[in-house]
């Protein structure tokens, strides 16, 4: 039963997706375009399978950068908030420095950031927690900021101190916005890290696109698409169900 | 008559005779109205192979493989007529005497099989593995190997290698020829079959004129060396590094052919390249598999628009 | 005998806004003091004060005789709005003030277990402030301020999210919880009748700049129901807060 | 006074940009690193400047691809915002593919897509509406949301329609959070312009940075760099004062 | 006479929580009723029953011995919460239900605008929500309703937010204007002596499930003031509603 209505409520979202792919694979072989020009999905498919060892292999350096850039995203956010959250004086000068970061054109200063740290692992997470930072410092800002100063005020008479009421009061308040902030945030990891590679790297899925496609094989630059997008969407499921352990309360509806 | 066509690089003294035509007006007087498209992170064979533009100069390099793979691209102009690419590395790299120490270094590389290929065929002829570590960098390899993030890099010498004799680093560099591998036309334009089947008299007119620019540079090199600064919105900025591209593109008879050619293309080179990468399995179809039977590579050019 | 709670010529502004201008009042030991005054007047404002979450712009504040800054925190604060944790259990949203003051989380549990049922939230200690009424929160709220334990209440408007027959429960049991424990308390409220049924001296606050226009002495004897007493008292009140000019 | 204080506050950004400015300049005269690698700030100034007619020629192509896409985007994303919030099986449907199109890498999507739609405006006004759109959709979908029950109760038992409700309640209530989606796509727009530029195209200040890099010239590709930064930062200030403009009762301060 | 509001039987369950049990009450044209329960008994869920936000599991309501569909939108409600929109100045919150009745914006202002002196808000025309005090923001909420004009009023809670001396005027108004416009009006509190000040009848609900258990029809004389009558229903009423379980 509910599972059954659960299945109901995927239904539109399932016919919605078959019904893009089967437009997609009815125009790639009825309308004479070239399968150099536009594979069909059903080739796309066939050729990840076929190259699913290759693909493996370049997936893996490419989830490492997302992982371990992520993971210092999430430091940095953490630790930059809490700075920033603690001195006014650090919040101002620190802003619009990060504001003015994320307008820089990654794909301008990739190349830059190649040459001066090389090729290995280090550089690309630095591009991926740079990506990655801004939406959860963002987010965990907004988040302390909307601790009820109520409560603020009731911990202080209780003799709490700064940082006994940040981690009993402004912390935990802030962890819905955090996790609306993880979500844009995973959205983009994976997608930095392949940028990092166009940049330069031995190996990854980036690497492995920019080569299909120098070989005029878009069958092949597509099935690693189908890889990232895939590893972004189990990303992004990941976080969800983290969200749902993490926060119980904010299930229970909002009935006062 | 709309024509145009796409860059295989950042505008270089490869293509002055594209510019020299443009700018002398020789295109307007064939009734072209000719588009010179930038480079761009889409390569030109790709460009031309699908329509966006109806001429490209293309890398050997890139021709080969995507024809292969079942692109319809017939090359209708040799830009150069003797090999330009060289295998280079900086001079101070004493440990480099010849191929076989290449092994086990780091390859800056542009992204495209048929290097691995290359570069591992001339190392095998010098009696090493020929196995390398490839990083894929595209346009940031000069600079990678400046900063010597990377071991080693193929260049076009009558460029790149020119502008490092001036302005260094130090570079030394290995020719394919010394190595196994047949000398060739570097650097071609090319277009679709299928459009040069439909508009043969367009075709004829572009490449002719084209042609005609080449021919003007040869003659005219310091007026070109202006041209080529004036057309690059600033980013040649030393003209006499552009003069001596071009002094060496001349003199090397890399441009006007020891036989007086220009832009015609060599059948046998044509021949003994395409041979030589069937044979290394470096030509694969649209599945990755290489060839299984020699294709006539007769097809895969053509001298008759080069005009009279 | 010295008052718990002496304040004397506090006054305070928001910017251009004179909220507070002189409010001197008394809390003996022992008794329970009430605050009654308009909407907007400064009654919230008085209780910043003695928590420090606001500094005076001038005035004293003496508790048992000494500056408030030398004698620790020594309030017990229910603010007006409930200030639940949504993301802790009730028990451990009452518990709060423990743990701060110190305690493990298990020893703070321990303690506070006991009071649920006369606050008559047995039952609901692992449950989320979410999935209570309003007055139960306001009940629960309550009981975190109590079980702190400390040398004075302060309870701002603690009924005012209750429907009348919780409120006359409430005020019962926290009546003859004060009967017990001899608590020292002073609670803000805008209802009349709670202020005359609680409290033993009640304090009425002009409109704002606030001044203390009015001390009524109550020695009702206690537990006090409505009567004839009480119903006097409270038309001298509501007279008195009527023929005030309207904000 | 007022303006004093202005300055005061935006004194730790000026200190901490200006010293960054200096680190940066002082590095790179000092260490003796070539300026190939690392150009100091003076030169990338210097050569912004002298350079400023054909940067500024590359300039306006990008910035009409920013605008136009930027319009397409959020006409787009208020018109699905629209459908989605009218019908729940639309949002079942459309909401899965919206996500996933944000999983695709805009860098192996790009060149494909100049291949279908060629050199022109037109599919880099696409690319630019496809990484704005969603940050946008997202707000305005949660501003829908979060429109108080009791109000749209309270227009229903007026009279009002579905429509009305719409406009008078759910709209304005989403306005806030609109904004802020707001800032992040513009944040993104500029980026995403050169981007599909490097993709391909006749001009612009991708085409700029690319060509600059190519000839060894990084105080140029620094110079479209601090062009492009500008921009974005203009463009977001812009919709900081229209936000200003727009919702004047927002800054009043939450004093119940 | 036909009742102005009928309702028989109303019963309204959400999932497995009974609210409304067959609750059935008349109010007459002209009258003033009102409905006192305990919080959480289901008063709002019968207003929202009679608005249209809610639809009952089963009973019938009828207005003016119709069926209630038919007779068209006839309620100006105030809910319990003021739902004032903050982008909207008060003089556009005001009117904002004669704007969907399908006046021009300019027309409905102009409507609105005599009533700001009497609810004591003149000045106030274009300040937003958040510039008012809660009280004031209920004053605007209850003038929302009464500018609409509609054959009768649902007032939830409509004085919750005001201190006494706001609250004791803001009655007063009502009941002289009640008095000049014979208005018909169902009024939920959880004021007693609120109740009693204003009603011709006072329905007491009991706790969840909600039914009927208690009518009083008061005829005093108006207007009302506190006195030995007043007391003395007041009294009886506390009297039904402490005697009720608790919740
Ligand atoms: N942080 C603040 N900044 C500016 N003004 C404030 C601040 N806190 C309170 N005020 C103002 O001070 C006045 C008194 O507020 P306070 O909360 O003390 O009133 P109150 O007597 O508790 O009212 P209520 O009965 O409504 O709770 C109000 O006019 C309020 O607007
Ligand atoms: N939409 C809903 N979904 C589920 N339960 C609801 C919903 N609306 C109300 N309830 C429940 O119905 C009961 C009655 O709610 P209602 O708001 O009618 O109470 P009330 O008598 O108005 O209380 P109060 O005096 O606190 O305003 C409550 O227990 C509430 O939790
Ligand atoms: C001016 C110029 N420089 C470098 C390349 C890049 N490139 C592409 S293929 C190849 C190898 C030649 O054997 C090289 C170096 C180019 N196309 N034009
Ligand atoms: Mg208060
Ligand atoms: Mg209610």
């Amino acid at each position: 039963m509910s599972s059954l209505s659960r299945l109901g409520r995927a239904l539109p979202a399932v016919i919605a997706i078959a019904g893009l792919v089967l437009g997609w694979e009815a125009y790639a072989t009825l309308s004479g375009i070239s399968p150099t020009a536009l594979p069909p999905p059903s080739r796309v498919l066939m050729q990840a399978f076929e190259h699913r060892a290759v693909l493996w292999a370049n997936t893996l350096p490419t989830l490492q950068a997302t992982l371990f850039g992520f993971a210092a995203s999430l430091t940095a956010a953490f630790v930059f908030s809490v700075l920033i959250d603690f001195s006014l004086t650090l919040r101002r000068a620190l802003l619009p420095v990060f504001i003015i970061s994320q307008t820089l054109p990654m794909i301008a200063i990739a190349p830059l950031v190649v040459l001066w740290f090389g090729f290995g692992l280090g550089p690309k997470i630095g591009l991926v927690a740079l990506v990655t930072f801004f939406p959860m410092l963002v987010a965990l800002l907004q988040g302390y900021r909307s601790t009820e100063p109520e409560l603020e005020e009731l911990l202080s008479s209780m003799g709490a101190s700064r940082w006994r009421v940040f981690l009993t009061a402004r912390l935990p308040t802030s962890l819905p916005y955090f996790f609306a902030g993880l979500r844009v945030s995973i959205t983009y990891a994976v997608v930095a890290a392949i940028f990092s590679e166009y940049a330069g790297a031995a190996r990854g899925l980036g690497i492995y696109m920019l080569n299909a496609k120098n070989n005029f094989r878009p069958d092949l630059v597509l099935a690693a698409v189908l890889v990232s997008a895939s590893l972004t969407l189990l990303l992004f499921g990941l976080t969800v169900l983290i969200e749902r352990r993490a926060l119980p309360w904010t299930r229970l509806g909002e009935r006062r | 008559e709309e024509v145009t066509v796409a860059l295989d690089w950042t505008p270089n003294t490869n293509h002055i005779g594209l510019y020299v035509a443009e700018a002398l007006g020789l295109y307007e007087k064939a009734g072209l109205d000719v588009t010179i498209l930038p480079y761009s992170d889409t390569a030109s064979g790709t460009l031309v192979a699908n329509g966006i533009a109806q001429f490209g100069v293309l890398s050997a390099v890139g021709f080969f493989t995507q024809k292969a793979a079942g692109a319809d691209l017939v090359a209708t102009y040799g830009v150069v007529q003797t090999e330009t690419g060289r295998v280079v590395f900086l001079a101070d790299r004493e440990e480099i005497q010849s191929p076989k120490d290449l092994d086990g270094l780091v390859y800056g590389g542009f992204g495209s099989a048929w290097e691995e290929a290359l570069i591992s065929t001339i190392i095998k002829a010098d009696g090493g593995e020929g196995s390398f570590e490839t990083v894929t960098l595209g346009t940031s390899a000069y600079d990678a190997l400046a900063n010597r993030a990377v071991d080693f890099t193929l260049e076009v010498y009558t460029w790149e290698g020119v502008k490092a004799e001036r302005d260094g680093p130090a570079q030394r560099a290995f020719r394919y020829a010394d190595f196994g591998v047949p000398d060739q036309h570097t650097t071609f334009i090319g277009a679709t079959g299928a459009w040069l089947e439909a508009n043969p008299e367009t075709a004829t007119a572009f490449i002719s004129a084209t042609r005609a620019g080449y021919a003007h540079a040869v003659e005219n090199p310091d007026e070109a060396a202006d041209i080529l600064v004036a057309a690059s919105d600033g980013f040649l900025t030393d003209r006499d590094f552009v003069r001596a591209s071009l002094e060496e593109l001349i003199t090397g008879n890399y441009l006007k052919g020891v036989d007086g050619a220009i832009g015609t293309i060599d059948a046998g080179k044509i021949n003994a390249i395409g041979s030589f990468f069937f044979d290394a399995k470096m030509l694969r179809d649209g599945n990755g598999t290489p060839l299984a039977d020699k294709p006539d590579f007769s097809a895969w050019y053509s001298n008759a628009y080069l005009g009279e | 005998m010295t008052p718990r709670l002496a304040i004397s010529g506090l006054t305070r502004r928001f910017g251009d806004l004179a909220v507070l201008d002189g409010v001197t009042l008394d809390v003996a030991p022992g008794t329970f003091v009430s605050l009654l005054g308009p909407s907007g007047s400064g009654k919230s404002t008085i209780l910043k004060l003695l928590t420090g979450a606001l500094t005076p712009d001038a005035g004293t504040i003496a508790f048992d005789g000494r500056p408030l800054l030398e004698a620790g925190r020594p309030f017990a604060f229910m603010p007006q709005r409930d200030a639940l944790m949504p993301w802790r259990t009730i028990i451990d949203n009452v518990a709060v003030g423990l743990e701060i003051a110190g305690l493990s989380r298990k020893a703070a549990r321990q303690q506070v277990a006991p009071f649920f049922e006369p606050f008559g939230l047995s039952g609901f200690e692992r449950h989320f402030p979410a999935q209570l009424s309003g007055g139960m929160r306001q009940r629960a709220a309550l009981m975190r301020t109590i079980v702190q334990d400390k040398p004075m209440l302060l309870l701002d408007e603690p009924f005012g999210a209750l429907d009348a027959l919780t409120r006359v429960g409430m005020q019962r049991w926290l009546e003859t919880m004060w009967g017990r424990h001899a608590w020292t308390a002073l609670l803000i409220t805008h209802d009349v009748r709670e202020a005359v049924l609680l409290s033993d001296r009640i304090y009425v606050l002009s409109a704002r700049p606030a001044r203390i226009v009015h001390q009524i002495d109550i020695d009702l004897p206690r537990p006090r129901a409505v009567g004839p007493d009480v119903a006097a008292i409270e038309a001298r009140l509501l007279d008195h807060l009527l023929t005030q000019h309207r904000d």
